[in-house]
């Protein structure tokens, strides 16, 4: 490595800074340090003279490395890098000092804050010793995106990549695609075909070439990396041994979307023992049959609707499944359009009327007359069949809230509306893709506010009701969320890695694993031929966990090395 | 070939339909054998629609309304009373494919016409291509309007970012925490404000307004009106100097009038672009124009303030627009019996979002209000100050204004949630508090919402099921009135504070906006979009998006989500060959001939059962 | 004494006798070592005395072999002598590469134990007040004895050494190896670690190793091992990744968790915080109370970091 | 000249840095006494980087990273939050007391609280005296 | 103790209907309604709990509840309600229910749910009683004359009529009376007030009856006057007919001993009456801004039968008698199916149902009051109990 020849900036910030500290004396600390080749202050080094006494700095002196000390390297890292690259220096071979958020804007002892401004200017110039340039790295981006799922979600994110002419391999378990919204017959709240909705998806998705649908498969292997996946999918076959192919994938979008609670786990609703207990699906059927009816072909006089079946409850599922609410509402209306004779109950916790259109709807609802009735957080309803003098099949019996009584609801035809769960198989999914649950199953989001669709690990997105419940614009949004970030990555035909990430040094990894299961973006690999973990650039985003976790020191994070940073502790403290 | 049966029915009284001509219309269209108008709010008579359909021999009926779903049902069951095949029971819905406008009759007829021949509308309707210049404009500089625009930029694509306000962050960057995981609103959005203003292909426009809109879809030039800022906010280094020298103070309006600001100032301290703005309406020397003042353009050591800098007008081309105006809360003081605007410690949720922020006026101290004499008006301000004194206890009072006939209809979607996470905050920060919470329907809907609510309630929080029927003030101290529905009795409670969970309503502008693009708004005065289900973020004009709250109220991981799912369709209609231009482009007779062609062709149906 | 025989010293400081031992356990080759070298000074095995050594040219010894730690005046007075009089000084065996199990006392003050061996001792003979002094006046003369440093040093610390070679004891072929280098002259630059790997134990251990995720710690007789998985993966400490290897994973074959007796990785500046930083990384907790719930089931995690090397960490010694 | 404790601070660049960077922005006084490092995540701060601060004469220690859930690399502070109680632990029998060495959590709004922590700080290590582990190490090796 | 399970009943929010009922389906019980309620107490919590009773048709409960009869319709929980539920208009339509469950022959039941069965049988009712009048007048008097010897309706002879009247009303207020008594009080389990907690109360009745005070507390002052100038208007009118109808027949100079309170409460009720019409065709307020059939049929019987009071009268002092008679004929032949029909069955019930209502909540939130500080108690006994066992 050469000699370093460091070249120190102390920027006055108009009098920001020169009014505690003293600049010109940081400056002439600075200057009397080892390696120091030449020191200067200015009013302003952010503006573009300023700028200018680096560029011409570094020529002149010949600096290889550059100290600023100025205000938070959060305002003006950027600019100044762009001053050494200028300069002609690899901008990493430049260090801020921050002598106005942290010095001179907080303290008002002249004499303490100026020692403080050479302390973390001697930090700096410590530090910048061991800095080394660093370089972007880039690599390549396959554009064509596996979806996993071919319910709503996947079929939107599916066209959307399509449509701006990039390939798509949807890959789907069942013999169909359309998932869990085929079976439903209207959408709430605003009773539109949900028939025409899928139709138009799915003859869009048939018509278009860059989309390979292969149905009855699934991924049974994903290796590499973002921008670089190779998927293994085996096709359909005997006992799961199909044909397997293997795909070069540039990102992957989960969207497996979710399974219904089973009903039959609560065992006083009945359903499978009382003939006219049914969830919310077989009512779907009921309705695109056109057979609202009971088992025997009655029209039922009465029927109840249990909402929260499975979910909100402490036995079963914890969270509300979110699309349940609607529905429910949904076929209220349906069951009053079909036979205006009926008389409906609606038996709620909390009424989720949340969306768009959804508070109006629960209104008209209620203008038709269903009953509603409100039963107590994990306290189940419980339904009986009604004895023979009753006018009605079966009695329901709950503790209604809002009354405070104690009562029995008549019911010929009672509907369950059961709630959304993790597939029973998301677990598999979850490590195939190397992307993590939470309890209850649901795929785990890289952040929950800001970044709902992308994974920790980097190129795996998640849409629809795979990583929580979801209704049908929810899920096609998140979709299309996903597809944006995709779209974005792929358009630039490469990723851009910052030079800043953390490397295996692989003379001195023990293979010891520490570190594998610390990376939240699952960018550490091991190599089980070579027993050696390896970090892959592309997905580190170079937090530091692994480098300062390995206990071997075999891990360098660029820019924050052991080193470094040992270097800045001297300083601020010589 | 099908025998098709027509019906036609109403559901909603101000449709702007011509049904009889629809009738008409129907009438001649092959296949069709029957058509019949069934009237407002039709009760259908199930035998005798049976027989009806088993008479006329029909195959397949078209139910044809604003939302002909609200009786289907019925026709169903006829349908296979006459032992034909239910599901040939289509839908034509008129509001779900926009039938609204001046042109509704023949977009109608269009629907009307693609249901009779089986095909799904948005199938047939898909408008010629048009070449779409690649450079968006973004209007709104909140959450929704950030994301958009860096979504968009990070694929290389130039962004015009319009924010009328002197910085972006919009409602989140005054927000201390978010709920459910109670992350600070800050460390989240702060380094995606950054990203913005650092990014090359964003242009970013603050204090600006977008006041003409002309072209077509693909094609708009925009006039953007650029509000002084008065300080060049390239030079700016936001030292202070100027603000510490302006002897006018006003009240802040980030800080939601609980505090003062000076003429000159910055938003926040994490304002994006750093730079600080002069306040005409309050500047000395603006009023006085320029006889009185300009003392901070006198001092500013980088000499970056100019006092008489004028409002410009700047012009761009633009094939895109994304519309993320977000919201307003609505004016607490139109709910009168809550008293807002006459008690001072009654609060909207945004002020106390200020007073328990971290770097709000009390430093993230929960106070009521206390009196401070304002010298240079002579009056007595109510501020909020961290020497206040702690509320000994607190009432949260949710659906103000919303979810009601007299104000809003609608839920506004993260009032609830909000609340407890309010609850949270009072208990945790003056745990011996007592904390009120008055709802009607806990809609903690999301993920992880409802293990906050339980949590919430388990940390003391007093939950109470019902309605505040009014706040008054009983010897000085604040006195909530409601029916506490599950205890069954009338709850009095006294409290110190009061916060209402004020609903959210359009921002203003949103109609000037609305009229300027096109764009068709819903009875609630959102932006609609082009259809519920399928294209939450599309709107009826080609190439004009909708992106978080001012589509309608959001959390925001789906105003992110939303956001991100607009820089989708961006980025697909510059980079691919699907039109932006807008549906009423199409002429009936082209609908008609592809529904018929495709009808012809047999697309693949809906698999339904399994 | 012209002669072209190696010239070798061994001399153990503060030490069991370990690593003399390990000499020895080199088997035939110590025959080898006798016939090819004179051993000029090794206490334990040949009679000499101090003053040989001192009468001795400055570098006349091609090799020093100093085992053990620096802990009293007469550690470091031989210590010096023999850096002066060798060519090539080697910190045999833990105890002289980073203080050793001896050093361990340095968790303790000077004080505490003199009180401890002299005093407060049930093997003390009641009534006994002697602490033993440097200088004690008997009979008109004063009598010198060795001086008790304030502290345990390692042998670096005292003077400048050429080659380290770990273990706790080194095993007997590194030592071997050691010494065959010295002969054939393929010494690797000055200051290296040598007779270990540049890698972690872990790089010879045969146990499988994966993804690790910490509930509970165990101690190995608490729980039924698997020996064919890694210790750390189930609860049992070992030290094993933050230590070098070259000992031919003697205690992980024993079913016990490496002790750390030779030393930290290259780089590493400090082995128990290294360690401790992976070892609480992979805790599988978030929350506070359950994390300091798994970290009570470490009894003594300064007495197990810092087994070997209290005197080579980073703060050297307790404050207290 | 009364005692001036030294103190390193370990920042997370998202959260704590941010939050005393908003501290300064906002003009919030607080003792000179901290030096800052910026860490990229408080997963960054190794225990050896606090004991290399005090041997190299720092009085005290102050890690701050985001709050628990707040990360912006999804879990780092929960990595400091376990290594904490353990150097805790290791301090203690070095017989450095455990206020010299804190784990904060600051987040990027909290910029006064920033400042009051590290008031509080200041004040405590102030009231413990210097720790003078430099010295010591080096008069060890004079003074036998 | 284990509460009884009582099966909901759909259907009777469409019974309910019939009644006035409008809009009860739509309140989703945020509870406003009641908190803004001047009457609602600590006892009494409505009307929502009553709009919840009705829309899940738990009838007995419905019977056994006063709420109904403590709300005078002041309309600030139907302006308030944010779903447009009409809670003022529930309560006015559960009055109209419970006064034909009160009513034991089952004629308020067909003249509330059907106008025009009250309309035919009010019309058939009057022609009667004016046949009946005829029939009498000329088989015993003249009907040039309107009093002396030959009066055409003595006043003696009317005054016995009346008389009988009366006793048939008070017969049937009374068995409804006590049949309300029943529903609420005496056979509701959940009340169990002591003889002196009856006896306390009972100045209620008096003052409820001639101060109508409970309507005083709904804010504003006008409806409560106007309401209060029918009230006494007519109960002077009733005094001064079932004991001083020889003075007021008297003539044709004017006593002003009788006829100065007759003026006086005639023109309270034509003022009343005026101001209630009106109102109705106005929809001027909340309270009357919805009217049923039998509303209609009510003021319209009082508005004639005012009118007709004082024709007859106006001409009696003018020397007309034969108009006189016939317009007491009139008078008299609409006064009989309105007292007949109205006031045991009709609205005019509630001038005995309300001060009645008033009187028995009066002894019910004594009750209350002591059966709670008791259960109070026995769960502090039983706590401490516990207490001492552990």
């Amino acid at each position: 490595m050469e000699k370093p020849r460091i070249g120190v900036f102390v920027c006055n910030c108009g009098t920001n800074i020169s009014h505690i500290v003293d600049t010109e004396a940081v400056r002439a600390h600075a200057q009397a340090q080892p390696d120091v080749v030449v020191a200067t202050s200015y009013r302003y080094m952010c503006s573009t003279p300023g700028q200018e006494t680096i560029v011409k700095a570094i020529q002149e002196h010949q600096l290889n490395r550059v100290v600023v000390a100025a205000c938070s390297p959060r305002m003006h890292e950027k600019t100044f890098r762009g001053a050494c690259r200028h300069g002609g220096i690899n901008p990493f071979l430049f260090e801020m000092a921050n002598i106005r958020e942290q010095c001179s804007w907080v303290h008002q002892d002249r004499l303490a804050a100026t020692e403080k401004a050479k302390s973390l200017t001697t930090a700096a110039i410590h530090r910048v010793r061991h800095h080394r340039p660093l370089n972007s790295l880039s690599a390549e981006m396959c554009p064509t995106t596996l979806v996993l799922g071919g319910g709503i979600a996947g079929l939107t994110a599916a066209l959307e990549l399509a449509d701006s002419s990039n390939d798509v391999v949807l890959v789907e378990r069942t013999d169909a695609l359309g998932g869990n919204l085929a079976r439903v017959d209207l959408t709430a709240p605003h009773l539109d075909s949900a028939r025409d909705l899928l139709t138009e998806k799915l003859t869009r998705i048939a018509s278009n070439p860059r989309v390979t649908v292969l149905l009855r498969s699934e991924l049974v292997a994903l290796s590499g990396f973002v921008g670089n996946f190779t998927a293994t999918i085996r096709g359909p076959g005997g006992n799961g041994a199909g044909p397997e192919r293997q795909v070069r994938v540039g990102n992957v979008v989960v969207a497996t979307g979710y399974q219904e609670f089973d009903a039959g786990r609560i065992t006083h609703y009945g359903h499978g023992k009382l003939p006219n207990v049914v969830t919310s699906f077989e009512f779907e059927q009921m309705l695109r049959a056109g057979r609202i009816e009971t088992r025997d072909g009655r029209l039922p006089q009465y029927a109840a609707i249990i909402h929260c079946v499975g979910s909100r409850n402490r036995e079963f599922h914890p969270y509300c499944s979110r699309v349940c609410c609607m529905t429910a509402l949904k076929y209220a209306h349906e069951l009053k359009s079909a036979n205006p004779a009926c008389y409906v109950s609606d038996i709620y916790i909390d009424m989720h009327a949340f969306g768009k259109g959804c508070e109006e709807f629960y209104k008209a609802t209620s203008e038709v007359k269903t009953l509603f009735l409100m039963f107590e957080k994990n306290e189940h309803p419980v339904i009986r069949r009604a004895g023979p003098g009753e006018d009605c099949d079966m009695l329901i019996e709950v503790n209604e809230r809002l009354s405070g009584e104690r009562i029995e609801i008549p019911a010929d035809l009672v509907i369950l509306m059961v709630g959304v769960e993790a597939r029973s198989d998301a677990a598999e999914v979850a490590r195939l893709v190397n992307i993590s649950q939470d309890r209850e199953g649901w795929f785990m989001e890289s952040h929950p506010k800001l970044d709902p669709v992308a994974t920790t690990t980097d190129g795996i997105y998640i849409a629809g009701t795979c990583a929580a419940p979801k209704d049908i614009p929810d899920s096609v949004a998140q979709a299309r969320a996903a597809a944006a970030r995709i779209l974005a990555r792929i358009s630039k035909g490469r990723i851009e890695i910052d030079g800043v990430f953390a490397e295996v040094d692989e003379d001195r990894c023990s293979g010891c694993r520490i570190c594998n299961e610390l990376c939240p973006y699952s960018a550490i690999e091991f190599d089980e031929g070579k027993r050696r973990s390896h970090v892959i650039p592309a997905a580190c985003k170079a937090c530091g966990a692994c480098v300062a976790a390995c206990p071997s020191g075999a891990i360098t994070g660029h820019h924050f090395t052991a080193e470094q940073i040992h270097a800045q502790i001297d300083g601020v403290l010589a | 070939m099908a025998r098709v049966g027509v019906f036609i029915g109403q559901f909603d009284s101000h449709s702007t339909i011509a049904f009889d001509s629809l009738a008409s219309y129907a009438a001649n269209l092959r296949a069709v054998e029957k058509v019949r108008l069934l009237g407002l709010r039709p009760k259908v008579d199930v035998k005798t629609l049976a027989e009806e359909i088993r008479r006329e021999r029909l195959d397949r009926i078209v139910l044809a309304g604003d939302s002909p779903g609200h009786f289907k049902p019925a026709f169903t069951r006829a349908m296979q009373l006459a032992g034909g095949d239910p599901a040939e029971v289509r839908l034509a819905s008129f509001r779900e494919h926009g039938a609204s406008s001046s042109e509704a009759t023949d977009r109608a007829k269009a629907i009307l016409a693609c249901a009779v021949h089986g095909v799904p509308y948005p199938l047939v309707a898909v408008p010629k291509p048009t070449v779409v210049n690649p450079a968006t404009l973004v209007i709104g500089g909140g959450v929704a309007g950030i994301q958009t625009a860096l979504e968009i930029a990070d694929a290389g694509k130039k962004v015009i970012l319009v924010e009328r306000s002197g910085t972006i962050g919009g409602h989140m960057a005054m927000f201390d925490k978010t709920f459910p995981t109670l992350d600070c609103a800050a460390c989240i959005l702060t380094p995606k404000m950054v990203a913005v203003a650092e990014h090359d292909m964003i242009e970013l426009l603050t204090n600006s307004e977008v006041v003409g809109v002309t072209g077509n879809p693909g094609a708009y030039r925009v006039e953007i009106r650029r509000h002084a800022r008065r300080v060049d906010e390239a030079a700016c280094v936001a030292c202070n100097v100027c603000t510490d020298i302006c002897p006018i103070s006003v009240l802040s309006e980030f800080d939601q009038g609980l505090t003062h600001r000076k003429a000159i100032y910055i938003p926040f301290p994490q304002a994006v672009p750093n730079a600080y703005l002069v306040d005409p309406e309050a500047c000395l020397w603006v009023q006085s124009e320029g006889k009185r003042c300009g003392a901070c353009a006198k001092k500013c050591p980088k000499e970056c303030i100019d006092l008489a800098e004028e409002d410009r007008t700047v012009t761009f081309d633009v094939g895109t627009i994304v519309l993320a105006t977000g919201y307003d809360l609505l004016d607490a003081r139109k709910v009168e019996r809550y008293g807002y605007g006459k008690y001072p410690n009654v609060l909207t949720a945004l002020e106390f979002e200020r007073i328990t922020n971290a770097s709000g006026p009390t430093g993230g101290k929960i106070v009521v209000k206390s009196k401070v004499a304002n010298r240079r008006l002579k009056t007595d301000e109510w501020l909020a100050t961290s020497d206040g004194a702690a509320p000994r206890s607190v009432a949260i009072i949710h659906c103000v204004g919303s979810r009601d006939a007299n104000y809003n209809p609608y839920c506004s979607r993260v009032c609830c949630m909000y609340s407890l996470k309010f609850a949270h905050l009072v208990r945790e920060k003056l745990p011996d508090a007592t904390c009120y919470e008055f709802y009607i329907d806990m809609r903690a809907f999301g993920k992880g919402y409802e293990e906050f609510m339980e949590r919430i309630k388990a940390e003391g929080a007093h939950v109470v099921r019902g309605r505040t029927a009014e706040v008054s003030e009983v010897d000085g101290r604040l006195v909530v009135k409601g029916e506490d529905i599950v205890q069954d009795r009338l709850v009095q409670y006294p409290v110190d504070l009061v916060i209402l969970a004020v609903g959210l309503v359009p921002s203003a502008g949103t109609a000037e906006l609305a009229t300027l693009l096109g764009v068709p708004r819903d009875q609630d005065g959102w932006f609609s979009e082009l259809n519920y289900n399928s294209e939450p973020t599309y709107t009826e004009r080609g190439g004009v998006f909708v992106a978080g709250v001012c589509q309608g109220p959001k959390d925001i991981p789906d105003t992110v989500a939303q956001a991100s799912a607009v820089a989708a369709g961006v980025l697909r209609s510059i980079s691919s060959g699907r039109g932006v231009s807008d549906l009423s482009s199409l002429a009936l007779s082209e609908i008609e001939a592809r529904a018929m062609q495709m009808a012809a062709g047999k697309p693949q149906e809906a698999t339904h059962g399994r | 004494m012209a002669t072209n025989k190696l010239q070798v010293a061994i001399y153990w400081g503060a030490a069991c006798g370990g690593c003399d031992v390990a000499v020895l356990d080199t088997n035939e080759f110590i025959l080898d070592l006798a016939a090819a070298a004179d051993i000029r000074f090794w206490p334990i095995a040949v009679d000499g005395k101090y003053s040989d050594v001192e009468a001795m040219a400055d570098g006349e010894l091609d090799l020093a072999l100093f085992n053990g730690a620096v802990r009293n005046s007469e550690n470091e007075h031989v210590a010096k002598l023999l850096r002066k009089k060798s060519k090539v000084l080697v910190a045999l065996g833990s105890c002289a590469h980073m203080g050793g199990i001896p050093g361990l006392a340095n968790l303790a003050t000077k004080e505490e134990i003199l009180l401890t061996a002299y005093l407060a001792n049930p093997s003390v003979e009641p009534g006994n007040q002697t602490i033993p002094q440097a200088r004690t006046a008997i009979d008109g003369m004063t009598l010198e004895i060795p001086y008790f440093f304030k502290r345990v040093f390692r042998l670096a610390d005292v003077v400048d050494v050429d080659y380290f070679l770990p273990g706790c004891p080194p095993a007997p072929v590194q030592i071997r190896n050691v010494l065959l280098a010295v002969v054939k002259g393929e010494l690797p630059p000055r200051g290296s670690v040598v007779g270990a790997s540049d890698r972690a134990l872990c790089d010879d251990c045969p146990r499988t190793k994966s993804e690790k995720k910490l509930k509970a710690f165990h101690r190995p007789y608490e729980i039924v091992q698997d020996p064919t998985r890694c210790l750390l993966e189930q609860g049992i400490l070992c030290m094993g990744p933050a230590t070098r290897s070259g000992c031919g994973v003697r205690c992980p074959n024993s079913n016990q968790g490496c002790r750390g007796c030779y030393g930290p990785l290259p780089g590493v500046t400090d082995q128990g915080a290294k360690f401790l930083s992976a070892l609480a990384s992979i805790i599988d907790s978030k929350d506070p109370k359950e994390i300091d719930e798994i970290l009570a089931g470490l009894p003594d995690f300064i007495g197990l970091a810092y087994r070997f090397g209290l005197p080579a960490s980073t703060l050297q010694r307790s404050y207290r | 000249m009364s005692f001036e404790p030294k103190i390193v601070g370990f920042l997370c660049n998202w959260c704590s840095y941010t939050g005393a960077d908003l501290a300064g922005t906002s003009r919030i006084q607080y003792p000179p006494n901290i030096n800052i490092i910026r860490v990229m995540c408080s997963a960054r701060v190794e225990p050896d980087f606090v004991l290399r601060a005090l041997a190299g004469g720092a009085d005290g220690v102050l890690i701050c990273g985001c709050h628990p859930g707040d990360c912006h690399y999804s879990e780092g502070n929960y990595k400091a939050m376990r290594r904490y109680p353990l150097l805790k632990t290791l301090l203690k029998e070095y017989g450095v007391d455990n206020d010299r060495v804190r784990l904060e959590w600051v987040s990027a709004s909290e910029g006064q609280r920033f400042a009051d922590i590290v008031t509080d700080m200041t004040e405590r290590v102030r009231a413990l005296g210097p720790l003078r582990l430099k010295t010591d190490l080096q008069t060890d090796r004079v003074e036998r | 103790m284990v509460a009884n399970v009582t099966r909901v009943n759909p259907k009777l929010i469409h019974e309910l209907e019939k009644y006035g009922a409008q809009d009860v389906q739509n309140c989703y019980h945020c509870g406003n309604c009641s908190a803004v309620c001047p009457h609602a107490d600590e006892y009494f919590v409505f009307p929502r709990k009553s709009m919840r009773m009705l829309q899940m048709g738990l009838e007995k409960r419905i019977e056994a509840s006063l709420e109904p009869w403590l709300c005078y319709y002041c309309g600030q929980c139907s302006t308030g309600c944010p779903r447009g539920a009409e809670p003022g208009e529930t309560m006015m339509s559960l009055r109209r229910w419970l006064t034909s469950r009160y009513d034991f022959t089952g004629i308020s039941r067909l003249f509330y749910r059907s106008w025009k069965a009250e309309a035919v049988v009010l019309v058939v009712v009057a022609l009667l009683a004016a046949l009946g009048f005829l029939i009498f007048g000329f088989s015993q008097g003249s009907i040039h004359h309107y009093d002396g010897e030959q009066a055409f309706l003595p006043s003696a002879s009317i005054h016995i009529f009346d008389w009988g009247m009366a006793a048939v009303l008070v017969v049937l207020l009374l068995i409804n009376s006590i049949r309300m008594w029943w529903f609420t009080t005496g056979g509701n389990p959940r009340i169990r007030p002591k003889l002196g907690t009856y006896l306390k109360a009972l100045y209620q009745l008096p003052l409820q009856f001639f101060t109508q005070k409970e309507y005083a507390r709904c804010g504003e002052r006008q409806p409560w006057l106007v309401h209060l100038a029918l009230m006494l208007g007519y109960v002077s009118m009733l005094v001064l007919i079932m004991f001083f109808l020889h003075g007021m027949q008297a003539g044709p100079e004017i006593r002003w001993r009788f006829h100065g309170v007759g003026y006086l409460a005639s023109a309270g009720l034509l003022f009343g009456v005026l101001v209630a019409v009106i109102g109705r065709i106005r929809k001027s307020a909340p309270h009357v801004a919805h009217s049923h059939e039998s509303d209609w049929l009510f003021l319209g019987m009082l508005l004639i039968v005012t009118v007709t009071g004082i024709v007859q009268h106006v001409l009696h002092r003018a020397g007309a008698a034969m108009a006189a008679n016939l317009a007491y004929v009139v008078h008299l032949s609409l006064v009989v199916p309105m007292l007949l029909l109205e006031v045991p069955f009709g609205k005019w019930s509630h001038m005995v149902y309300r001060p009645l209502a008033c009187y028995l909540a009066a002894v019910h939130r004594e009750t209350l009051a002591r059966q709670r500080s008791s259960a109070a108690q026995g769960e502090q006994v039983t706590a401490d109990r516990r207490l001492a066992a552990a």
